[in-house]
């Protein structure tokens, strides 16, 4: 297991399903199973290396890079090959394989319009080896190459594939396309974020003369940045990742994209993503800019709890049962951004958990809303109801996931927002103690209105008497591919819930390593 | 006295040109298209002593009194202009022997053409720089006005045409006041007198007037006006190749006098370029978004990217002390790889608008579901335009601003937010044809069925070989860091 | 004599030469136009030429290579302004504007 | 796969092993499979229920049949052998320096609450399986109501405050599914989620205490916590009082004491067996459960909180009690009656009297639960909840009768009857600690509650019958529950005679802190206390005898005691369910949240595509506006400005190859002119 070890591992799980989308286009465009089945397969090749990676990862050693390489790449800018795992990026990178798998398993029988299951399982594909890609890059070009190359395949599937409904502009008198709408606001707002990510990113390999981002860490942590140029290029890392989250208020694309993409578009968005925003300031903003972090902590923390808020009522005031999901989404990434505010071990280590729990919650969540839509073909809560009646399995399993989502201890959304608040009472020593507990008692607070909003969604979709509407509507329940699909979700949302150390076990002490060198 | 090894690719290219012309005259009407297999086999033969050249170790190879070297610079830019024109090339033979007009004069104007762009390369005086440069659009005006009984393309030649004699009598002029200031024509000698003339009017209007008279070439905001008529009435080739090839000549002139010639005043052109980097990119940007032809669409991308890649020289100009040789490195890597990708767009161009007999993006929409082929082709390309990695493009603009940052001072990170935030501008007009292409619903009048005459080989050739590279230079950037980084060695002298 | 009479006669002959190319409207005159223009550079390249007294004739020799390529211009100019008399009887440039928006 | 994808990771970061922190023997080691079968059960009832003979009841009542045993069992030990003190943990994740475990702690207060909550559940459950015949869907109902159970029994377990949260929070989502339990009907589901989200928001409280609190001491770990409070810790001290308080919060909210009360009678809307459990073993003994839990902390740094306490409670008694007097449906007549004696073990808390609070948890547990099965066994006889529709049941459901006789009786604390005994403990402690008012109010509540047991009784089961068919007496299935329950009413006060006995207190305050922390404990009867309190009791029974007995006009009943100005604000349950929906819930979810949509829409989002249709409209005007006309405006003024070759100027204006020329030109000039002026 030598050549796995070396790099090669990472690397397969990584360009396996590139390959993968590669080997698809020569298949015929009619001959749909193979195409599935090469497209699964590819995909679960990548899953089978990142468990894999995941047992030859030394736990006793999570904090270090492992499993990693560096290859000369483009010496000229002096930017390398450099990948690695650590206990922060394995959770992350094994989440992303198996929603990949899992997204394929669904799309199997629910291929949204127009058709064309071959175009869409290769952009399905293309996004994996750029989330993956993203989760192990440990240089910064790479990683900007892998950030990026997600956008183009997500751009598609939401206007190709995408909600093609009209929608009235607020403000605007003109209608558009929802799916056009949706993925050019989606596909620009990230570029405008990731072009200042970039000019960020540059300044530091300038300055550093090494895009490594260990490197960068280590004279980070040393005090190599500071003043305007670290405030700057903060600034621009932030702009970058923040969109990506999303934070408030650069969130507004969210609802949109999330609304207008195809189901499992939703779920990929959802699940990853969104993460490759925090990841990217846990594994890059914080530690190559510690002191800038520090000062910036506070306005991050504040832009959170407001988050946490708003998305909450904003779901209050949602008739679509999609777009009350897309907004949980803000409040949700909100615990997770307040807990990486804290800037303490607690508090980042709840990050991760809350990224990898959002990932399974809401992406089921998605999965549910997307095979809802499929049945009603409305998303409409005011012409849904007693759905549970039509469908318990579907109905029962969406109680369970609202559940979830809803942080309910025991479940896995739990940890995150918990420990997120239990960071924020007592944040990294310097950082004002004032906005950080008022930021505690206001997430609190945030954690019942976000019940309050899941309990009336579900109580309008879930519970009544179904309309009359639907009276000679014949509906049938959870079909085995939706099953296969989503309960290895239910059981992950029940094992992370009962055993957080699935996440924790490697997630801590990487954390508590990086925030040693950073702050210590 | 004259290294015939040296000059054999020139004199290659030249005896090609002599070639196709003679050509002309023996091949019958149906077998013209012969005398692009001949150019074609000349270019290639040309590219043999380039790579002995470049695999010999003799260095710089300077002749007459080092007017003409052969040098990395030199021959970088020689393969590149001999790979576009071999690319155009193919891109043109199914183009223009639809035309049915004078194939033979075509090819024989197009290397013409070429052979002015190799000249460039090497030239380190005024002399033959401006020779090189007349040699390069001379051809190109009959070019543009190709198709003689459409009048759009006369209209595009005249305005190409008089815009550009008149450009060429102010860049001449410039050159001549800065002759008379510095009493030199080589560049070597410029740079050494320029020291002691650096605060002469006269000297600074001079160096301005070359400016100018470049920035018409690379077709720079203010100077652009005649581009999109040029390009949409031109033929499509054509078209290309004055965005590619027309275009780098320019910056090669632009290269040589600022970094070269001018090195010693970069106080003068720096803020100068600056400002036209600045209007390009914004004013370029602003207008693609509103054009409906696909033309017209990349003749205001590629103004904007005229911006782009001036981005480093404004840079340059504007740090005391700043490292040309970066900025060197960034232009040529930026002209490298958007010849490559905007020469891609084009030859998806003729094949798009071959299919759906148009070139209003409308009439594109759905062109993804009835020629998948060509419209993935067409997104690569321009998504490589707009800079999305992992397709070329990415790298050029990231060296771009690389040497953007690498020594900044305030003008320089406002020029890169400008350059930033245009990048992201021009994303939505490159979306935009996409959007049409994949996510609009085809007219109802267009065939579904492929026309049984499809693409030409030659053509899917062209864009074949261009996507790979496309590719390939975006996953390895590597590739074209190398070639600028030993071009960029001259910048240091 | 000095340079700077020179230069001024070029200046002028040039400032003329801009004139016309922007006020006349048949293509033929603003090909002269353009050739006053060239003259103009001339005149300062052989007066700078003498004035330095180049060892290498530099002056003089690009005054030579512009008035070749001057003649090269012209002669692709008027190909095109036949042309387009040919199309349109017509050779006053301002009537071409099937390519405005 | 994924499941092994997801476990792996965790399964390779080692499973460090259960740690025991001091022995208790095997019965105690095994302890956490209390804990552990209720939710295996419920895991197994939805996945297989259905399948089942009995929807998956059977398994339910073995899993609380088996915490029954399994509690009774560990009591025995603890009260006839070595007390039993053992704490045991598996350590599941890991927060910065935080550990975070599953643990049990397996103590005389736990194994207290393992019996009450496994005796009473079963019973309930059981009675269930009678009540529930021919039920929608009993097997979700059997589900929700194990892991009901099972959450009470992880929060009672709990060795740490993390696990007590995730028990407490269970318990409330399970009250949730189980108060809407019958969900077609809005009110029922609505029921379901006001009673969660009162209790969420209390939640707030204990969550934010649990933090400080870890964040102080270090751990979550009760018992270290307890170590800190004996040691006198500073650190602690300093913030112990804003723990407490919060805590108490917290407890507010599950024990429903005012003003968090609201869910408690609402939560009625679900099936009768659940009142029962929830009314009498768990849910609303959480709270009670977790200040004593936590007793020593409140008494020895935060007697602040106590005094808290002490008042809510004694607000609570007073105005649940007389609200029970004017409801029509006799589960809220029992509701708020539960809410009353809530309020007498809250206040015994904070009068520092945890053995008399927890001893009236103990005993109103099996009364309570046995009136509400009762109720529910008139309900199932009668088709409704009015009391209104009953009358004379006294004949036809004889056996319900009698045990609801005897439920009510140790409910107004007739003396021998298991009530007397606690409510006279909590009314000496009162007086103990001179607390008068609420001594008073407490003797007051006492009448309060004799009164509206006795209207209910006489509504109900003397009489005439006015409802619609003919009541039958329920079958034995459900009956037996209620025969054990009426024994265990009647005798359970037994155990913690003063002087006598004193088991209870034995039980209660066998844990790892010293005896000392845990309150008082009268070793005799205070005789003032227990007179009045008997007298209140007989004084109330009479007043309703007097006032309801026989039944005659029931429409008139209303007017019996009519109080004008104290009715209008009874029946309207002091406006406070209105000050709530409308001056909170129904502005957030209205105006509030359409508000922040509205901005989301029409001010972030309206921002974002102003900047794209600036944009792309500056791209016009640049394009038509500059590019392609501009030169032709500017060539005009500068001719009409100039004057200078007017005529010659104006004909080029539609020359456009000269206006490029021009531009070109032009373009030159003003980079000359620029740069003279920056240069000069």
């Amino acid at each position: 297991m030598e050549w796995f070890d070396n790099g090669w591992g990472l690397s397969l799980v990584v360009f396996l399903p590139l390959v993968g989308a590669l080997a698809l286009l020569a298949v015929p465009k009619k001959d749909e199973e193979t195409a599935k089945w090469l497209a699964l397969f590819t995909a679960i090749a990548s899953l089978f290396f990142g468990v894999v990676a995941a047992f030859r990862f030394d736990y006793g050693d999570a904090g270090a890079l492992q499993l990693g390489t560096k290859l000369s790449w483009i010496p000229s800018i002096g930017s390398d090959y450099e990948i690695g795992l650590d206990g922060i990026s394995l959770p992350m990178l094994v989440l992303s394989a198996a929603i990949v798998v899992l997204a394929i398993v669904y799309s199997w029988d629910h291929w949204p319009e127009p058709h064309n299951p071959k175009g869409f399982l290769i952009l399905i594909l293309f996004l994996a080896t750029g989330m993956a890609g993203t989760f192990v890059a440990q240089d910064l070009v790479l990683f900007f190459i892998f950030f990026e190359l997600v956008l183009l395949p997500m751009y598609f599937m939401i206007g190709i594939w995408g909600d093609k409904s009209k929608v009235k502009l607020p403000g605007f008198n003109r209608e558009v396309e929802t799916r056009l709408y949706a993925s050019i606001k989606f596909f620009l707002f990230t570029l405008f974020g990731s072009a200042f990510m970039l000019l960020g990113f540059l300044a530091l390999g300038l300055k550093a003369d090494t895009f490594s981002i260990p490197e960068l860490a280590d004279l980070g942590a040393s005090g190599a940045f500071t003043g305007t140029f670290a405030f700057l290029v903060f600034g621009a890392l932030f702009l970058g990742f923040a969109v990506k989250v999303p934070m408030w208020p650069l969130h507004t694309w969210l609802p949109d994209a999330h609304t207008a993409a195809p189901t499992v578009g939703s779920v990929l968005l959802a699940a990853i993503l969104l993460k490759l925003g925090s990841y990217g300031f846990i594994r890059i903003a914080i530690p190559i800019l510690p002191d800038e972090a520090k000062s910036w902590a506070p306005a991050i923390a504040i832009l959170a709890v407001i988050a946490i808020i708003y998305g909450s009522l904003a779901c209050l005031a949602q008739t679509d049962m999609k777009r009350l999901i897309a907004f949980s989404s803000v409040g949700h990434m909100g615990f997770v951004m307040l807990g990486i505010a804290t800037l303490t071990p607690v508090g980042i280590t709840a990050a991760v958990i809350g990224m990898v729990a959002h990932g399974v919650i809401t992406g089921m969540l998605f999965f549910l809303a997307g095979s809802m839509q499929h049945r009603y073909h409305t998303r409409e809560m005011a012409r849904l109801g007693g759905n549970l009646k039509l469908m318990p399995i579907l109905g029962g399993m969406l109680g369970f996931t609202a559940m979830a989502s809803l942080g309910l201890p025991g479940l896995a959304g739990f940890w995150g927002e918990f420990m997120a608040l239990l960071g924020s009472y007592q944040p990294l020593e310097g950082l004002s103690l004032g906005v950080f507990r008022t930021s505690m008692v206001i997430g609190a607070i945030g954690t019942v209105l976000t019940a309050g909003y899941l309990l009336w969604m579900l109580q309008k979709v879930n519970l009544g008497e179904p309309k009359a509407e639907w009276d000679d509507h014949e509906f049938h329940d959870v079909d085995k591919y939706e099953m296969a699909a989503w309960v290895p979700l239910l059981i992950a949302i029940v094992a992370i819930g009962v055993f957080p150390k699935i996440v924790t076990g490697a997630a801590n002490d990487a954390v508590q390593v990086l925030m040693d060198k950073a702050f210590f | 006295m004259f290294d015939y090894h040296a000059l054999a690719p020139d004199f290659i290219v030249a005896g090609t040109v002599l070639a196709v012309l003679g050509a002309d005259l023996f091949l019958p009407a149906g077998r013209k298209w012969l005398s692009a297999v001949v150019g074609i086999l000349g270019l290639t033969l040309a590219l043999i002593p380039i790579a002995t050249l470049a695999a010999g170790d003799e260095g710089v190879r300077a002749m007459l009194d080092g007017s003409y070297v052969i040098d990395d610079f030199a021959l970088v830019l020689k393969v590149f202009f001999i790979l576009t024109g071999y690319i155009v090339l193919l891109m043109s033979v199914a183009y223009i022997e639809e035309d049915r007009y004078y194939q033979g004069e075509y090819y024989f104007l197009l290397l013409a053409s070429l052979l002015g762009g190799m000249v460039m390369a090497s030239s380190r005086d005024l002399v033959t720089l401006f020779v090189g440069l007349e040699l390069v659009s001379g051809p190109a005006f009959l070019l543009a006005g190709w198709r003689k009984a459409d009048s759009r393309s006369n209209e595009a030649a005249l305005k190409f045409f008089v815009i550009g004699v008149l450009s060429a009598a102010i860049l001449v002029y410039g050159m001549s006041l800065v002759y008379g200031m510095t009493g030199s024509l080589t560049f070597e000698g410029i740079r050494a007198a320029s020291a002691s003339v650096a605060e002469e009017p006269v000297f600074v209007l001079g160096i301005l007037l070359v400016l100018v008279g470049f920035g018409f070439k690379i077709s720079a905001v203010p100077f652009h006006f005649w581009a999109p008529d040029t390009y949409e009435g031109a033929p499509t080739p054509v078209t290309a190749y004055l965005s590619v090839g027309s275009k780098a000549a320019g910056f090669v002139g632009v290269l040589l006098v600022t970094y070269v010639a001018f090195g010693g005043a970069p106080d003068i052109w720096g803020p100068t370029l600056w400002i036209l980097a600045a209007l390009s990119m914004v004013v370029g940007n602003l207008i693609a978004l509103r054009q409906e032809n696909i033309v017209r669409l990349l003749a205001y991308s590629s103004i904007a990217h005229a911006g782009f890649m001036l981005v480093p020289f404004a840079a340059a100009g504007l740090v005391e002390g700043a490292s040309l040789n970066q900025a060197f490195e960034a232009t040529v890597s930026y002209v490298l790889i958007y010849g490559i990708m905007n020469l891609g767009a084009f030859a998806v161009v003729i094949a798009a608008a071959r299919r759906t007999g148009s070139g209003q993006i409308r009439d594109w929409a759905g062109l993804g579901s009835y020629a998948p082929g060509i419209s993935i082709l067409l997104t690569l390309f321009l998504f490589s335009l707009a800079g999305i990695p992992p397709l070329a493009g990415w790298y050029a603009k990231f060296v771009m601003f690389l040497a953007v940052l690498q020594d900044a001072n305030g003008w320089t990170i406002v020029l890169a937010a400008i350059a930033a935030v245009n990048a992201v501008i021009a994303l939505y007009y490159y979306a935009r044809v996409v959007q049409s292409v994949w996510m609009d619903a085809p007219p109802e009048h267009i065939n579904p069925e492929p026309e049984p005459t499809g693409v030409s080989p030659s053509l899917g050739l062209a864009f074949g070989m261009l996507a790979v590279a496309v590719v390939v230079v975006g996953v390895f950037p590597e590739l074209i860091a190398q070639f600028a980084k030993a071009a960029s060695l001259i910048a240091g002298g | 004599m000095t340079i700077a009479q020179f230069l001024v006669l070029s200046a002028a002959l040039f400032s003329i030469g801009i004139y016309g190319v922007l006020v006349r409207r048949n293509a033929v005159l603003v090909l002269l136009s353009v050739e006053l223009m060239l003259a103009a550079v001339n005149i300062n390249f052989v007066a700078f030429g003498r004035y330095f007294a180049d060892a290498t004739a530099g002056g003089q020799m690009f005054a030579l290579f512009i008035i070749t390529v001057a003649a090269a211009e012209v002669g692709i100019g008027l190909a095109i302004v036949l042309l387009i008399f040919r199309n349109r009887a017509s050779a006053n440039i301002d009537e071409l504007d099937v390519l405005k928006w | 796969m994924v499941t092994a994808a997801l476990l792996g990771p965790a399964v390779l970061a080692a499973i460090d092993g259960a740690v025991e922190r001091s022995d208790g023997g095997v019965l105690a080691a095994g302890a956490w499979l209390i804990v552990l079968v209720p939710f295996v059960a419920a895991l197994a009832i939805t996945l297989f229920g259905k399948r089942l003979p009995r929807h998956g009841a059977e398994l339910a009542v073995a899993a609380v049949g088996f915490v029954a045993l399994y509690g009774t069992a560990l009591l025995l030990t603890t009260l006839f052998g070595d007390g039993i003190v053992h704490e045991g943990a598996v350590k599941i994740g890991e927060f910065g320096g935080f550990e975070i475990e599953w643990a049990w702690v397996v103590d005389g207060l736990s194994i207290m609450m393992f019996f009450v909550v496994g005796v009473v559940s079963t019973a309930c459950f059981v009675y269930a399986v009678g009540y529930l015949e021919g039920d929608v869907r009993p097997t979700a109902f059997f589900a929700s109501f194990t892991l009901f159970a099972g959450a009470m029994l992880m929060l009672v377990s709990a060795a740490n405050l993390i696990q007590l949260l995730i028990g407490w929070e269970l318990v409330g989502v399970s009250s949730y599914l189980l108060i809407g339990h019958y969900w077609e009907q809005k009110e029922n589901s609505s029921a379901g989620m006001k009673a969660f989200l009162v209790n969420k928001i209390a939640d707030i409280g204990l969550m934010i205490g649990i933090i400080i609190a870890g964040i102080t001491v270090g751990s979550f770990t009760i018992s270290k916590i307890m170590e800190k409070v004996v040691e006198s810790d500073a650190a602690l001290d300093d913030v112990a009082v804003i723990i407490a308080v919060l805590l108490f919060i917290g407890a507010m909210g599950k024990s429903a004491q005012f003003p968090f009360h609201v869910w408690l009678p609402d939560a009625m809307a679900g099936p009768t067996p659940v009142s029962a459990l929830m009314h009498a073993a768990t849910m609303v003994t959480a709270g009670v459960y977790l200040v004593a839990r936590m007793f020593p902390l409140f008494e020895e740094m935060a007697h602040e909180a106590l005094d808290v306490a002490l008042v809510i409670g004694a607000i609570t008694l007073v105005i649940a009690g007389l609200l029970a007097i004017v409801q029509d449906d006799i589960k809220r007549v029992l509701a708020y009656s539960t809410l009353s004696q809530l309020g007498y073990m809250v206040a015994a808390l904070g009068a520092g009297a945890y053995t008399a609070g927890l001893f009236h948890l103990f005993t109103h547990a099996f009364f309570k639960s046995l009136l509400f099965l009762g109720a529910g066994s008139v309900i199932h006889a009668v088709h409704s909840n009015n009391m209104s529709d009953m009358g004379g049941l006294r004949k036809d459901m004889p056996r319900t009768f009698w045990t609801f006789m005897i439920g009510s009786a140790a409910l107004a604390g007739l003396p021998i009857f298991s009530g007397f005994f606690s409510k006279d403990e909590i009314l000496a402690a009162f007086r103990e600690g001179d607390h008068t008012i609420v001594f008073l109010l407490g003797v007051a509540t006492a009448f309060i509650t004799a009164l509206y047991m006795t209207r209910a009784i006489s509504l109900t089961f003397f009489g005439r019958y006015k409802g619609d068919g003919h009541p039958h007496e329920s079958p034995s299935i459900m009956v037996y529950p209620m025969i054990g329950l009426a024994g265990a009413a009647a005798t359970a006060g037994f155990i913690n005679i003063p002087g006598l006995t004193d088991w209870f207190y034995k039980l209660v305050t066998t844990r790892l802190v010293p005896a000392e922390l845990l309150g008082e404990h009268a070793t005799s009867f205070d005789w003032t206390a227990l007179g009045l309190g008997v007298l209140a009791g007989v004084a109330g029974i009479a007043l309703g005898y007097r006032l309801y007995y026989p039944d005659a006009a029931t429409q008139q009943e209303r007017d019996r005691l009519y109080i004008p100005g104290l009715w209008p604000v009874l029946e309207n349950k002091y406006y406070i369910d209105d000050l709530y929906m409308n001056g909170i819930v129904n502005p957030i979810k209205g105006p509030v949240a359409r508000f922040i949509n509205w901005t989301n829409s029409y001010i972030i989002d309206f921002v974002v595509n102003v900047v794209g249709f600036a944009t792309r409209s500056l791209g016009w005007v640049v394009y038509s506006g500059i590019d392609q006309r501009g030169i032709d405006l500017a060539i005009n003024e500068a001719g009409a400005a100039t004057g200078f070759a007017g005529s010659k100027l104006r004909y080029i204006q539609t020359g456009k190859v000269q206006q490029y020329a021009a531009a070109l030109f032009g373009g030159a000039i003003v980079l000359v002119i620029g740069f003279w002026i920056s240069v000069t």
